[in-house]
């Protein structure tokens, strides 16, 4: 049996999810659309700060909602051509992505009901790993040692900035 | 003289050529043209040689046991080896008819070969651009024509039979700059190489089914002269097989023959002879009135024996003969090109020594021949030689007149007899002696085609009798227009007048041999067997064919000796008959409809047309095809992202739903 | 694996990759370099073949009377049991004699190449590598590389050096006889898989000849499949097109090569894998090609009549003569296909010689056809005299090597008792007048006559090297034409084995 | 009540869903960046949700997140930088109309 804090905080924070979701794909105006992706995002990082991941909240927190939407503000501010923002979706372009997107929510939602049981599982106690501990795992070679992957993402980043650096030089 | 001489007989025309088509751009033209006449006496003093110690002398294999003239094989290297048995040598054979023509070839070569050096030159004598060419031509033909005649199996002489049209193709396309002559040469070219194609069928069937392509096998028997008894047995070893209703040997001969037709210029492949005169007027004498042209003839008499045995093909030759015989004739009578009514005349000879040939037929007993014993075929071998001698008369002669007034038609020449006296004497010889006048060569011969000709049946005598007629007619007109009808009217600078040395010589020369070439001991030496024919003249029919000759001479003395109206009026009144003989009955223009029209237009222009747009058109619609659907492929690859999303969510949503229906099933 | 260092034929495949190596060192602009390289290598190709003709017949001289001569195998891969076989009888040693004349022909008659004359001796070299290496091999695999290599330069030699519309052409040619590599390849393996009946599948021709494994049923699909490959590069109808385009469009020496060697890779291949491999097919389906040859034959001859382009007429010219070479190898007896194979040398001089003076007019009068030329013979007598020689060799004049392929064949051709063939044959036979008539037609307007252009007068005869180039290869005619006996005892005794299976099948 | 796995899937489903709505059908690119980030943020949670549900003793779910969240902010910005220079280049950020490059 949950507290009821926690229940009342999942319905918010599902609602906040839901309507964002919603919002940040439907309206018009594209910053205002970047806003709801904050807001999603901030969101998410509750569900995680509830799941006991709390470096992963913050990693969401700090690198979605503090790095990447700005670069999108950022990116929108940059690109902001006065009047092309309002401009309308055709309808059938909406009707359609429309139709697909509820075709395949409806899809995966006939496969989650229909796995109803395996799906109710409740929430199991679990130890709630320290920094220090997913540090070491990051660091480590043993069985749950993340060192290869680790070093692969550092090498994409590099890749990342070498290419950012590329696209940004002045030509 | 040792009969193996003849190697170099061959040999030197050979050498000759290679010497003055190479060497001989290097030298002088006048050097050249005395270096080809040098080689060509030392061959014709070789050929005389050999040919007399031949008929003449003995001990050399020339006489069989039984006394009869036998083909003697001097030289026989294998050439070319089809299979173990069926091998194609390259020999030389003298028997009586090669040692003839070795006579007559060499003889008319020699005099062309002295002529030409004035001939070939403009009237100061200096010598005409390619000289040297002409007499390494004049030296390729006389080599591949005495290879012809002294070839051992009927693929040699197929061979030599493609050497002689080669070489009468380049020498009657000489003057290659004039359009005229190309086209010449090329019909002349092709129009043989259509026989020849015959002829080769005609080598297939008869070599596969007697397994040989050599004489001694095919008509020589045990003594060594042509044996009915060989030929009959080769025949046999075709099994009695036959194609269409007749046996296959009958068919290979009568393809044979139109080989020979095609160069002898037998109706209706004679439609190349009247242009071939567009070469060089002594070329015409050599090669298309005294030698290339009886090639056919000669081919006949080599298979003579077969051609008996197979009466059939025989009968074809007869009728095809006499056809042509009148039907030159009858061009001849208005040609008005001077060259073009000998050409004529010289198919109406050959025509007539080929229906000589062809009246011979074998009794049940193969042991004689019908038709006065083989009458025709010496008469033939006869008319051959007589005719060679007085018909490259006449060619020089004529060459002699055109060179004097540069003009082929007989319009731009009348009355030259005063100018020409040499010339005009020359050419009233040839005359004489073509007409059958006695005592002049033609008359001999002639006689005893018609008397063989008469033994075959009274219409086949009078048939050719009336053909004698107008070939003297023919003749006699073209002499009276050329030398008499009117005053010459002088256009040039230069008044016609008799020519140089060098072509008067070989005029008078063979003018004599035109008086006693009737005197040779034919009958003695061309018998069909090697043996004494013992003719003697047929008082009858000599008599007759004198006097329906002296009617033609007297009606064309009537017509054309003084410039009058007759031949006008006759020429209106029968206009339609006129202008189609003049027209050659509309022979050629019936093969430029069938070349042109149906071959060229109706054949090679619509497989070409299948060829660049059905075939070809097939593989580039495959391209087309191939490349158009890569560019439908690419649509899909449209760069819009949005696109292969929704294909990937259709995608993964049929999975999604075989999935479940897997699961439900 | 050294001795095969040892064996004489290996060096058909080394000097020609030497040479290239040599011209790969050379400097670009060292045209005199260029030429010195490819003349030796040129050269040293013709005297190891006139060696090997010397070496062969002092073998069979001394009563060897094996199949293949100068044996040699060196295992390649051994899961395929690919081996470099090599060995040659009559046939390849004469192939391989005109391949280095005609090598050598080509290099004089390229010796303005321009521009990139480094580049197109390489890659003519390559190409003389696979052709050498594809008559010298008896493995299929081989063969089958060698043929590649010799196929694939001529794309770029067509396309980079050739004229018109050359990249089409280049296109064209090589996609149509990829195509037949394709079903050729599909054919080999079929044929490696059912090469022995007791499992130790081999490559090596001589072998599978001898297993005699291949079933029935089998060989009346790989029979097509192999011949049709080959097929194709003989120039056979319906499979003829790439020819007129890409022989246009091609420079000189590649003309000469392709027509007069690279053709002669299809003919030999039809017999060596085809033919001598699957008799029964061959025996079953020889109806199928043999009509299809014979109408290539009569086909070939008539398309080129109306042609105005003067490698269109020579490449229908091609179409036809190929033709022949395919009708007598199909007719299975040794007369006929020594007559194919004497076929093949004189195609291959006589239109090598064709393509060589075509190039040298074209050079210097920028056009090919033959409306706007004539009266050559009087400003340029040297090549007129050439081509009416390689006219009169087309059209079979006796004494030029023509003739004597004609009549072996047609002579061989007719020794068969079956009728069907025997029709064929007199409609094969008709193609002598019809030979006439175009090469006539053309020798009329281009070198007699008028000349046309005013311009033509001051155009000049053949160089040193262009008279080097078209004498090697006229003397060449004329002797296979004076002496035909010589090849032909060279050439025929190679056929009794496959006429002898073959006569087992009837 | 309890909080089941399944109450978490939803909102994420949702989420998930409204991110392939908006990338099908917004034009500008950057919409199009922001509903693939939405997208991916539904896989992050359920990465994590699933791993604190079915495997709470592990945490190969959270690393998986972890290192997604690093890439997806790597490609963000490479792929904004790419957008803000074809833009300085074109003047555009509508991918119908950037078709340039196409074929």
């Amino acid at each position: 049996m949950e507290s009821l804090g926690n229940i009342i905080l999942y319905f918010v924070v599902a609602l906040v999810i839901i309507v964002c979701s919603v919002l940040t794909v439907t309206t018009r105006q594209i910053l205002r659309s970047a806003t709801y992706l904050l807001f999603v995002l901030f969101a998410t990082a509750i569900i995680y700060f509830q799941m006991d991941y709390p470096f992963l909240g913050a990693v969401q927190i700090a690198v979605y909602a503090g790095g990447i939407v700005v670069l999108f503000v950022f990116a929108i501010l940059l690109t902001h051509q006065p009047g092309k923002d309002a401009q309308r979706i055709d309808s059938t372009r909406r009707i359609l992505g429309a139709v697909a997107a509820l075709l395949g929510v409806a899809a995966c939602g006939f496969g989650l009901f229909s796995y109803a049981n395996f799906c109710g599982r409740q929430l199991a106690e679990a130890h709630s790993w320290s920094i220090e501990e997913i540090g070491k795992f990051l660091l480590s070679t043993d069985k749950f040692g993340y060192l290869l992957p680790f070093e692969a993402v550092s090498v994409l980043l590099l890749a990342c900035i070498i290419g950012g650096v590329v696209i940004a030089r002045r030509r | 003289m040792p009969l193996s001489y003849t190697i170099a007989v061959i040999a030197i025309p050979l050498f000759m050529f290679f010497f003055l088509g190479l060497a001989g751009v290097k030298m002088g033209r006048k050097l050249t043209g005395w270096l080809g006449v040098i080689g060509m006496l030392i061959t014709t003093i070789l050929a005389y040689g050999v040919a007399l110690t031949y008929f003449f002398g003995t001990g050399q294999g020339q006489l069989a046991a039984d006394g009869a003239r036998q083909a003697v094989v001097v030289f026989n290297p294998d050439w070319l080896s089809f299979t173990k048995e069926l091998v194609v040598r390259m020999g030389i054979m003298l028997d009586p008819i090669a040692a003839m023509m070795l006579i007559v070839i060499t003889t008319v070569s020699m005099m062309v070969h002295l002529y030409s050096i004035g001939y070939m030159s403009d009237h100061h004598g200096h010598a005409e651009k390619g000289y040297q060419r002409y007499y390494a031509f004049l030296a390729l033909f006389t080599f591949s024509m005495l290879g012809l005649v002294v070839a051992t199996n009927l693929f040699q002489i197929f061979i030599f039979f493609e050497m002689v049209g080669v070489s009468s193709y380049l020498l009657i396309g000489f003057y290659y700059q004039s359009p005229a002559a190309v086209h010449a040469s090329k019909k002349a070219f092709i129009v043989t190489r259509l026989a020849d194609l015959f002829f080769l069928l005609g080598i297939l069937i008869l070599s596969y089914y007697t397994g040989t392509f050599d004489f001694d096998k095919l008509v020589f028997g045990a003594n060594g002269a042509n044996s009915l008894e060989v030929a009959q047995s080769a025949i046999s070893t075709a099994g009695g097989a036959t194609f269409l209703g007749c046996s296959v040997t009958a068919w290979a001969l009568t393809f044979i023959f139109i080989g020979g037709a095609g160069k002898s210029a037998m109706y209706p492949l004679h439609i190349w002879l009247p242009d071939a005169m567009e070469g060089p007027t002594p070329v015409s004498a050599l090669i298309h009135a005294a030698t290339m042209v009886v090639a056919g003839v000669f081919l006949v008499a080599r298979l003579f024996p077969l051609y008996v045995i197979e009466q059939g093909a025989m009968e074809i030759i007869c009728v095809v003969g006499a056809f042509t015989a009148f039907y030159a004739a009858a061009i001849a009578c208005v040609q008005s090109d001077i060259k073009r009514a000998l050409a004529f005349s010289t198919i109406s000879q050959i025509a007539f020594m080929m229906t000589s040939l062809a009246v011979s037929s074998a009794d049940g007993g193969l042991i004689e021949i019908h038709g006065g014993h083989g009458l025709g075929y010496m008469a033939s071998m006869f008319h051959l030689f007589t005719h060679a001698m007085f018909k490259a008369l006449l060619f020089l002669c004529a060459g002699a007149i055109i060179h004097a007034v540069h003009s082929n038609e007989n319009s731009d020449m009348h009355g030259l007899h005063k100018f020409m006296p040499i010339t005009s004497f020359a050419f009233l010889i040839g005359c004489l002696a073509i007409a059958g006048i006695p005592p002049f060569a033609g008359f001999w011969s002639k006689d005893e085609i018609l008397v063989a000709c008469y033994s075959k049946g009274i219409g086949w005598g009078i048939w050719m009798s009336m053909v004698a007629g107008m070939t003297a007619f023919y003749m006699f007109r073209i002499y009276f227009l050329i030398f008499h009808w009117k005053k010459h009217e002088v256009h040039t600078e230069h008044a016609p007048a008799d020519q140089p040395w060098t072509m008067t010589l070989p005029l008078i020369i063979l003018g004599l041999i035109s008086i006693i070439a009737g005197f040779a001991p034919a009958a003695k030496l061309l018998g069909w067997d090697g043996k004494d024919l013992h003719t003697q003249l047929n008082w009858t029919v000599a008599g007759t064919s004198v006097l329906i000759a002296c009617v033609g001479i007297g009606l064309a003395f009537k017509m054309y000796y003084k410039e009058n109206e007759l031949p006008d009026k006759l020429q209106a009144r029968f206009s339609g008959l006129w202008e189609a003989a003049y027209r050659r009955f509309y022979m050629d223009e019936l093969y430029q409809f069938i070349t042109h029209k149906v071959i060229f237009q109706g054949i090679c222009k619509p497989i070409a047309m299948f060829d660049r747009g059905i075939i070809d058109g097939f593989f580039n619609l495959l391209a087309a095809a191939t490349g158009r659907a890569a560019y439908g492929i690419r649509r899909l690859q449209n760069g819009s992202i949005q696109s292969y999303v929704y294909v990937y969510l259709v995608g993964a949503l049929a999975l999604a739903l075989v999935t479940m229906v897997c699961v439900l099933i | 694996m050294m001795e095969i260092f040892s064996n004489i034929l290996i060096y058909f495949v080394i000097v020609p990759v030497l040479t290239l190596l040599g011209l790969a060192l050379c400097n670009n602009k060292g045209i005199k370099a260029i030429r010195t390289v490819a003349v030796v290598g040129a050269t040293a190709l013709v005297v190891l073949a006139i060696y090997l003709v010397y070496l062969f017949l002092q073998a069979r001289g001394s009563g060897d009377t094996s199949e293949m001569i100068l044996r040699s195998d060196v295992l390649w891969y051994a899961p395929f049991n690919v081996k470099l076989a090599l060995g040659v009888d009559g046939i390849s040693v004469v192939m391989i004699l005109l391949s280095a004349f005609i090598v050598f022909a080509g290099v004089f008659a390229s010796w303005k190449m321009n521009p990139l004359p480094k580049q197109f001796f390489m890659w003519f070299f390559l190409l003389s590598t696979g052709v050498f290496g594809f008559f010298i091999s008896i493995d299929l695999f081989t063969m089958f590389m060698f043929y590649e290599v010799a196929l694939i330069p001529m794309y770029l030699l067509i396309g980079v050096w050739g004229s018109g519309s050359k990249n089409y052409s280049a296109m064209k040619l090589t996609l149509m006889l990829m195509g037949g590599s394709a079903f050729l390849m599909l054919g080999l393996i079929g044929i490696y898989f059912h090469s022995a009946a007791d499992g130790n599948l081999t490559m090596n021709v001589l072998e599978i000849a001898k297993n005699n494994a291949i079933p029935h049923n089998w060989q009346l699909w790989l029979f097509p499949l192999t011949f049709v490959g080959f097929g194709v590069l003989g120039a056979m109808f319906p499979f003829h097109t790439w020819s007129p385009d890409g022989h246009a469009s091609a420079p000189t020496a590649v003309s000469m090569l392709h027509a007069g060697v690279l053709m002669k890779l299809g003919g030999y291949g039809c017999f060596r894998v085809a033919i001598y491999l699957m008799p029964f097919a061959a025996n079953e389906l020889a109806w199928i090609f043999l009509t299809l040859t014979g109408i290539s034959i009569v086909y070939g001859a008539f398309s080129a009549c109306v042609q105005t382009d003067l490698k269109y007429i020579n490449a229908y010219s091609s179409v036809s003569h190929c033709g022949m070479v395919l009708f007598a190898i199909l007719m299975f007896n040794t007369t006929a296909m020594t007559g194919a194979v004497l076929q093949m040398l004189s195609h291959g001089l006589m239109t090598a010689l064709f393509f060589a003076l075509i190039g040298m007019i074209y050079g210097r009068t920028h056009t090919r056809d033959i409306r706007d030329m004539g009266g050559m013979m009087h400003i340029m007598p040297y090549l007129g005299v050439g081509y009416v020689l390689a006219g009169l060799a087309s059209l079979g004049l006796p004494g030029l090597s023509g003739f004597v392929a004609e009549m072996t064949i047609f002579v061989g051709s007719f020794e068969h008792t079956d009728v069907f063939r025997r029709v064929l044959t007199i409609a094969a036979t008709c193609s002598i007048v019809i030979t006439a008539v175009y090469i006539l037609r053309v020798v009329g307007k281009l070198l007699f006559g008028e000349v046309q252009d005013e311009h033509h007068r001051q155009l000049t005869d053949a160089t040193w090297e262009e008279r080097l180039s078209t004498a090697t290869l006229i003397v060449s005619v004329a002797i296979i034409g004076c002496f035909p006996n010589f090849f032909v005892n060279i050439i025929s005794d190679s056929f009794l084995p496959v006429v002898k299976a073959l006569g087992t099948m009837i | 009540m309890n909080l089941t796995l399944l109450m978490y899937l939803v909102p994420s489903l949702i989420m998930f869903g409204c991110g392939v709505y908006g990338f099908l059908t917004r034009k500008n690119m950057i919409a199009i960046m922001i509903s693939l980030e939405l997208m991916l943020n539904s896989v992050d949670l359920n990465f994590v949700v699933f791993n604190r549900y079915l495997f709470p003793g592990q945490m190969d779910g959270m690393f998986f997140t972890l290192f997604a969240i690093a890439i997806a902010a790597a490609e963000t910005a490479v792929a904004l930088a790419i957008i803000i220079n074809v833009f300085r280049v074109a003047r555009k950020v509508d991918i119908n109309e950037l078709i340039k490059l196409k074929f």
